[in-house]
């Protein structure tokens, strides 16, 4: 076990590296790994290098809870970068809050939260749900299928969604939820192909989408311009297992892409294959947990200390340049402002912007600045 | 009303599913009585074999050959100890299913990967695509040999023997090292073929074998152990079920209900649809 | 007599006294984990190795138990209010089914009768008609797959996949407390040494006996005059009703309650560990289920990232090499050194 | 006492018993014969509500025994042995006699362990003489020895009826003779229904024999009407009736 | 043809035999007797290769087997009739000789052979085994035995639970058959029977060869003595 001499700040990095979620949780843990050796070799912080102490949180909820606590009762880690699922990140939550210890959550999710001990490095639903609804208006899809992973992000998505649609003209024809690792889509896609509705929100998780994919294409009766689906949780990385044929010219929401055209990102995206290889992709949670090692090594060198409390009051307002653009931390909520994007699937597997928010936009997990979600957040 | 009758061919597509990824069972926990929970990452096999080799048609007989290989493996090093304890076999293959599935996830990588459909699979006949129809085909090919091998040859007579009566196989001159062997390499290379078919219609990665476990072990149930016509009739009547459950609900409370609907029919057929009874008492 | 006592009391002292205070407090709270499952562990040792019912859904009994719990320890800290995530599932009023568990009485109480009920359910349909080994493993298996996809359906009532997680207090006490915790400790650890000598007991009574009977010749046992379903039901309850005791137990010890807790994974792994420790003794039961609770925490430690190699191994050479599991093996080397 | 009317039974078309009548009083030590698959097991199976008729009664001491279930008949005082024997392997040969003596106990009598050895365990070890292996385990008995503590079991649950399928088979001389003896003591006091093919055993010890043949009772009668009847001989004993095989070691 | 030299074996730690020697020469026919439970199942499972042997050995047609497995000792020419009527429960009557028959290799007429013999099973071909009565499997157990054409038969108490009749039957085909070449290795209750088929004696006791012998040397009350308890 390697002690945290004085020279050395350990941070812990929890993320399924086994079970269904390591298919996308050991990427981000890999551009954590990668920003640390940046950090490193630029000299690391307060002169101290950082020691990465790994843990798999085996894509069991309960478990993430305990390996959190362990990193920080038994590692005593500065910090800890982890979670992919809401699930996970609802486990660790009253871990953190029970030791003051401080989390950096990494991936879009369903908002409603803000804790003071977690800093959400990816999208709340204002930057990423919210606009891909307007993406939708805009190209005139009125009519509009929900279909989802039986868990609680998507099924709070689709409530938001339902919110909107009802504010802005918008027909719900259908809203279905399938368990997680649910690979039989058949029934479902008759039920979408019967419903002929303009546009399909898919909020479906992990390899479900593979399924949905091939299933919806073969069945022929859907092609992405009479009928898109648009994803919030298919990234580059998702797009091979799906097969670029079958998911070609679809739309996804995020707010980063490997083409995402910023300075910081080609060094981003350069470093990475340099370390992994050529042949791998970045993708957003990737990119929001590789911020967020620079964002927590920028509080710790402005508060002076790994504390975390002083930490917490540095954080507040610090803004860098990122690959996805300049990224500024909101000190109410502790999200981040962020710039939203909707991009197609490219036929060589990469997604292309057609459209972005212009600048960052402020967090707003209570969607406090929407009047037609007031019911949503009752009783926070 | 469309919709509706669409769920009729949907079904029996379901079914035929079913019944190719328990098609291996029927073997190696019908005929063995081997509760293999590796058969889900055999399957798995199957669909990196297709990976690897990038051609559909020419992955059937490779990918038989390597999940059958593998059986063998299994079944020299370790199954062969555990005959007579069926419920130990579980055990033990749920322990060897782990170790397969975090080594696919290092071979391969934890992200699905792409298995290209042959350009005469895309299309399709009214609500079923001509890579469902693959599969149904492959089902009936799949239980016609299978029933070939069973009641046609000596070797099925042979294998069924083995199973009932280990020791008096023996003495009546049946190598049954080689039988045991035989039979588990069958019925794994049947769930490599599966394996290549689900490629068309869901993901492969290292988790693939999982999806679809539980559900084939229930059509074995369901049909009666060994009993191929019962896992034939399981299948598409579970299939259907599915179907028209999820049609009326959702996915989840489709599963629900087949799992109600195995539990009350064992009711009714305690031993599944098809039984063999015996007057030996247990 | 005192000899026979000897092992039993040696390691109720290790339990009570030396682990409390030589253990950190994380890893205190690690082995009361452990000692749960053990609890769990006890009660499969019962079904399976001695009555032959494998049952792979023990998971849902101890869920039943852990979601009693868990639904009292939310009320209690909603304190008339709606627990947080009724409130995010957009849940408007308290269900009716959740109004009885602000007792503790009502929830403990169901923490156990709800499980033993469920196993009579169950039981008094498929032992009556006779469903068993394979059958009955793949159905019970079935059922963890049907409730972790109910209980995640059912978001507003559960928690969905989440499930409850939060808890603040129990009966008064700070559970973010490490006095608490140990508190906690030794409460489970008294239950498991409790039910471990009642279930030894049992084991060893004619009703022990019976059972083996029904395990290998049920039916046989018809011709004595004993009616085996009502036997495999009876043990088949206690045993649920032990894991549901556990699961009430974990609660407040692991602080959540979900899904992946019951499913058919987290059930299967509880068989496995019985199974390495030795599943025809009860203390190869509960140690199976230290052991594996502690190398799966320790392999996962050291070897973040290929430590299921490690446990499917461990797993797979007990069972190929010695099939009596640990104990088996203690066994063994006893009987070696007396000739 | 034991009343049979009419009994049928069908597996799949074979008609296995097919118009059984019997009739067994109080008392009676009765043999039962007949050729291989005439139906005695079946019979016997039929009584002790292992196999359903498809036709008929079953009376014993009032009771209808068709339709209750195996338990329950046994509960009534009817007991069996089997042709092939089942014991409890992994129980001693004491537990298999106590649980077999213990089965009018509540369940919940049962948690406790036993002390000692009960009467009825006490007198089936003795009549059975497995004295000597009573503690060991059943899974280490040979064929002949099994047979002994299916006969054992089979006391030790002290029932008014008491079937019997072919109890000496594999005995020696010595055993057969003590088995013999021990049935006509038993049938004293209760009634005895044997199934048995070594007529030179049944010339020892029975009085009435009745034939099963193709699943009808062919005749009834003394031992020695029934191997004269030539339908029997034809049937069942063969061309040597007087050599017949009656030496045993 | 069989020679059987200090043979021991057991189960687990449990010994049963004790330095069994025995021969049984070409068309000879052996008669194992011995009260119950002294171990002659257990001789004739050692024997087959069902348990292996701790020591000594079994040599067949001057080959050392052993350490052959059961199939193998088949293929060389033994067939085996188990105690207590066993057969493939599920497979049809005809199925299980069809087994016996592939696996040894013969023609299929064999079985008409067999059926010669025993009758009854003919109209039984097409019933499932594990439905016939206790007699029937017996006969079928003999059967089976027959069809592989062994060289030398070994039965363990071939005529329990059969009907007088057909015990004659099988008494005039075990003669017949060991007349015709095959030597026999036979476990038998019935004295009688014994003493009308035997060429030698082999009398157990205690996992002992306690008195073996040409069945002219051995008187009727000799034997009967050696039996008593
Ligand atoms: N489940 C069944 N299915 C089909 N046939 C059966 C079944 N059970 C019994 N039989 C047939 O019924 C007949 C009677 O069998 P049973 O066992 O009663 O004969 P048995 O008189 O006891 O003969 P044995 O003296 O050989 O023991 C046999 O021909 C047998 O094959
Ligand atoms: N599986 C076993 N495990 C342990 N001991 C056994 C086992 N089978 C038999 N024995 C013991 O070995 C001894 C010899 O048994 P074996 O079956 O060879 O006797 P046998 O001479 O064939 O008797 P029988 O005439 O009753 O068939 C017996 O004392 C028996 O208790
Ligand atoms: N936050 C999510 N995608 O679960
Ligand atoms: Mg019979
Ligand atoms: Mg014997």
């Amino acid at each position: 076990e390697p002690a945290a001499g004085s020279d050395e700040i350990k941070v812990g990095l929890l993320h399924s590296l086994s079970g269904t979620m390591a298919i996308s949780e050991v990427t981000v843990r890999d551009a954590e790994l990668l920003a640390i050796e940046e950090i490193n070799k630029a000299g690391g912080v307060l002169g101290k290098k950082l020691v990465p102490v790994v843990e798999d949180g085996a894509s069991d909820w309960p478990t993430f809870a305990e390996k959190a606590t362990k990193l920080i009762r038994q590692d005593k880690v500065a910090t800890v970068f982890g979670g992919w699922t809401s699930a996970s990140r609802k486990a660790m939550l009253p871990v953190f809050e029970r030791y003051k210890a401080l989390l950096w959550y990494p991936v879009q999710y369903e908002g409603l939260e803000s804790s003071p001990y977690i800093f959400y490095t990816g999208a709340t639903t204002n930057q990423q749900i919210i606009p891909g609804l307007d993406y939708l208006k805009e190209q005139g899809k009125k009519r509009v299928f929900l279909v989802g992973s039986d868990y609680v992000f998507p099924r709070t998505a689709n409530k938001i969604i339902k919110a909107y649609a009802a504010a802005n003209g918008m027909e719900i024809l259908g809203e279905e939820y399938t368990p997680l690792g649910h690979t039989e889509y058949s029934t479902l896609v008759n039920k979408v192909v019967q419903a002929r509705p303009d546009a399909v929100f898919n909020t479906l998780n992990g390899d479900s989408n593979v399924a949905f994919f091939k299933q919806l294409k073969s069945a022929g009766a859907a092609s992405a311009e009479n009928m898109p689906v648009l994803s919030v949780s298919i990234a580059e990385e998702e797009v091979t297992g799906i097969g670029v044929d079958n998911i070609a010219g679809q739309p996804v929401a995020w707010n980063y892409y490997q083409t995402t055209d910023t300075p910081a990102n080609a060094a981003f995206v350069k470093a990475y294959k340099a370390k992994y290889g050529s042949g791998k992709v970045t993708s957003d949670p990737m990119e929001a947990g590789y911020n967020a090692v620079y964002l927590w090594a920028e509080a710790v060198k402005k508060a002076g200390s790994t504390e975390v409390e002083p930490v917490r009051k540095a954080a507040p307002g610090i803004a860098l340049e990122r690959p996805e653009g300049l990224v500024t931390i909101d000190g109410e909520t502790q999200h981040m402002y962020k710039t939203a994007r909707i991009g197609i699937v490219q036929p060589d597997g990469l997604i292309k912007q057609v459209w972005d928010s212009g600048k960052p936009i402020k967090p707003d997990p209570y969607l406090k600045g929407y009047p037609w979600a007031a019911g949503l957040s009752a009783g926070q | 009303m469309t919709a509706f009758v669409n769920q009729l061919p949907i079904g029996l597509s379901i079914g035929a599913v079913l019944l190719l990824i328990a098609l291996g069972l029927t073997f190696t926990f019908g005929q063995m009585g081997v509760i293999n929970m590796a058969h889900g990452e055999f399957i798995m096999a199957g669909a990196y074999t297709a990976f690897l080799l990038g051609d559909l048609v020419l992955a059937l007989p490779v990918a038989f050959l390597v999940a059958g290989l593998m059986g063998l493996v299994l079944e020299r090093a370790a199954i062969r100890h555990f005959y007579g304890r069926p419920l130990d076999t579980l055990l033990l293959t749920w322990g060897v299913s782990l170790v397969l599935q975090q080594l696919a996830r290092d071979l391969f990588g934890a992200p699905n990967v792409q298995v290209p459909a042959p350009s005469w699979l895309t299309g399709g006949v009214g609500i079923l695509p001509y890579n469902r129809l693959f599969i149904m085909g492959l089902a009936v090919a799949g239980v016609v040999a299978v029933w070939a091998y069973l009641t046609r040859t000596g070797l099925g007579r042979r294998t069924q023997a083995v199973v009932q009566n280990r020791q008096l196989a023996a003495t009546s001159g049946i190598d049954t090292g080689r039988v045991d062997m035989l039979t588990f390499f069958i019925g794994s290379a049947l769930a490599g073929v599966a394996g290549v078919a689900l490629t068309l219609i869901g993901p492969v990665g290292p988790a693939l074998g999982t999806y679809y476990i539980v559900d084939a072990f229930l059509v074995v149930v369901a049909g009666g152990l060994g009993q191929l016509r019962g896992a034939v009739l399981a299948a598409i009547g579970l299939g259907l079920l599915n179907s028209y459950a999820e049609f009326w609900s959702d996915a989840s409370l489709a599963k629900v209900v087949v799992l109600a609907v195995v539990i009350a029919f064992l009711q009714v057929r305690p031993q599944g649809l098809f039984v063999l009874r015996s007057r030996a008492l247990t | 007599m005192i000899r026979a006592h000897l092992p039993f009391a040696t390691v109720a002292v290790i339990a009570l006294v030396a682990a409390p205070l030589l253990l950190e407090p994380f890893r205190l709270g690690l082995l009361a984990k452990y000692l749960c499952y053990a609890i769990v562990a006890l009660g499969i040792g019962l079904a399976w190795g001695q009555g032959g019912m494998l049952t792979l859904g023990q998971g849902v009994f101890f869920g039943l138990g852990g979601y009693s719990m868990a639904m009292y320890l939310k009320l209690t800290e909603a304190g008339g209010g709606l627990p947080d995530f009724m409130v995010w599932s957009g849940v408007e009023s308290l269900p009716a089914l959740w109004a009885p568990f602000a007792s503790p009485v009502f929830a403990l109480g169901m923490a156990v009768a709800g499980p033993a009920l469920l196993a009579v359910l169950l039981g008094t349909l498929v032992f009556r008609q006779r469903v068993r080994g394979a059958y009955f493993a793949i159905l019970t298996q079935a059922l963890a797959a049907a409730m972790v996809i109910l209980l995640v359906g059912q978001q507003g009532l559960s928690g969905g996949t989440n499930g409850m997680t939060n808890f603040f207090e129990l009966f008064g006490q700070d559970l973010a407390q490490d006095s608490t915790q140990r508190g906690l400790y030794l409460v489970v650890a008294c239950v498991l040494g409790g039910l471990y000598l009642a279930t030894r007991q049992l084991v060893h009574s004619r009703y022990g006996r019976l059972l083996v009977a029904v395990r290998d010749g049920e039916d046989r046992v018809r011709f004595l005059g004993y009616d085996p379903a009502l036997v495999k039901t009876v043990t088949f309850a206690i045993s649920a009703g032990m894991a549901g005791l556990a699961g009430a137990l974990f609660v407040p010890v692991v602080g959540i309650i979900s899904p992946a807790l019951l499913g058919v994974v987290p059930s299967l792994e509880l068989v496995v560990a019985v199974a390495v420790g030795g599943r025809h003794a009860l203390a190869g039961a509960v140690l199976g289920a230290v052991v594996m609770g502690y190398a799966k925490t320790a392999f996962s430690e050291q070897f973040a990232d290929g430590w299921l190699y490690l446990q499917g191994a461990l797993f797979i050479l007990v069972m190929t090499l010695a099939p009596k599991g640990i104990v088996g093996i203690a066994g063994r080397l006893r009987r070696a050194r007396t000739p | 006492m034991l009343e049979l009317r009419d009994v049928q039974v069908v597996f799949d078309g074979f008609r296995a018993l097919d118009g059984v009548d019997l009739t067994v009083p109080e008392g009676e030590l009765r043999f039962l014969i007949g050729p291989n698959g005439a139906g005695k097991t079946t019979l016997i199976d039929v009584i002790t509500g292992l196999t359903r008729p498809a036709a008929g009664s079953v009376r014993f001491e009032g009771y209808d025994l068709v339709g209750r279930k195996e338990h329950q008949i046994v509960r009534l005082g009817v007991g069996r042995t089997f042709q092939t024997s089942v014991v409890f392997e992994e129980l001693t040969v004491i537990e298999n006699l106590d649980l077999a003596a213990s089965f009018r106990r509540p369940l919940w009598s049962l948690a406790r362990r036993r002390r000692g050895v009960s009467e009825a365990v006490e007198q089936a070890l003795a009549r059975t003489g497995l004295e000597e292996l009573a503690e060991r385990s059943a899974g280490v008995l040979s064929h002949g020895q099994r047979q002994w503590l299916e006969i054992g079991m089979l006391l030790a649950q002290r029932p008014r009826l008491l079937l019997l399928d072919e109890p000496v088979a594999g005995m020696s001389k010595d055993e057969r003779e003590r088995t013999g003896e021990l049935l006509t003591q038993i049938a004293d006091e209760h009634t005895v229904i044997v199934v048995e093919h070594d007529m030179e055993f049944l010339r020892r010890h029975a009085s009435k024999v009745s034939v099963l043949h193709e699943g009808k009772v062919l005749v009834e009668g003394s031992v020695d009407e029934v191997s004269a009847d030539p339908r029997v001989q034809e049937v069942y004993l063969g061309r040597r009736p007087s050599d017949v095989v009656g030496e045993r070691p | 043809m069989l020679s059987v030299s200090g043979l021991e074996s057991g189960y687990g730690r449990a010994r049963v035999l004790f330095g069994v020697s025995l021969e049984v020469g070409p068309g000879q026919l052996v008669c194992v007797m011995g009260r119950n439970g002294v171990g002659k199942t257990t001789l004739l499972n050692t024997v087959m290769g069902v348990l292996p042997a701790t020591a000594g050995t079994v040599m067949f047609d001057g080959r050392d087997v052993t350490r052959l497995k059961p199939h193998e000792r088949v293929r060389l020419g033994m067939g085996y009739v188990p105690q207590g009527h066993q057969c493939f429960p599920q497979l049809s009557v005809l199925g299980n000789l069809l087994v016996a028959v592939e696996a040894a290799k013969q023609p299929k007429e064999v079985i008409d052979e067999a059926l010669e013999i025993f009758p009854a099973l003919r109209p039984l071909l097409k019933r499932s085994a594990g439905h016939l009565s206790g007699g029937q499997q017996q006969q079928l157990a003999m059967a089976r035995a027959l069809v592989t054409k062994p060289r030398l038969l070994i039965l363990d108490e071939p005529t329990e639970g059969i009907q007088p009749s057909i015990i004659l039957e099988i008494e005039a085909a075990i003669e017949r058959l060991h007349a015709s070449g095959p030597a026999v290795l036979l476990v038998e209750q019935y004295l009688d029977i014994a003493l009308r088929l035997a060429d030698t004696f082999v009398i157990l006791d205690g996992g002992h060869v306690v008195r073996t012998g040409a069945a002219e040397e051995l008187h009727r009350e000799d034997v009967r003595r050696l039996l008593a308890v």
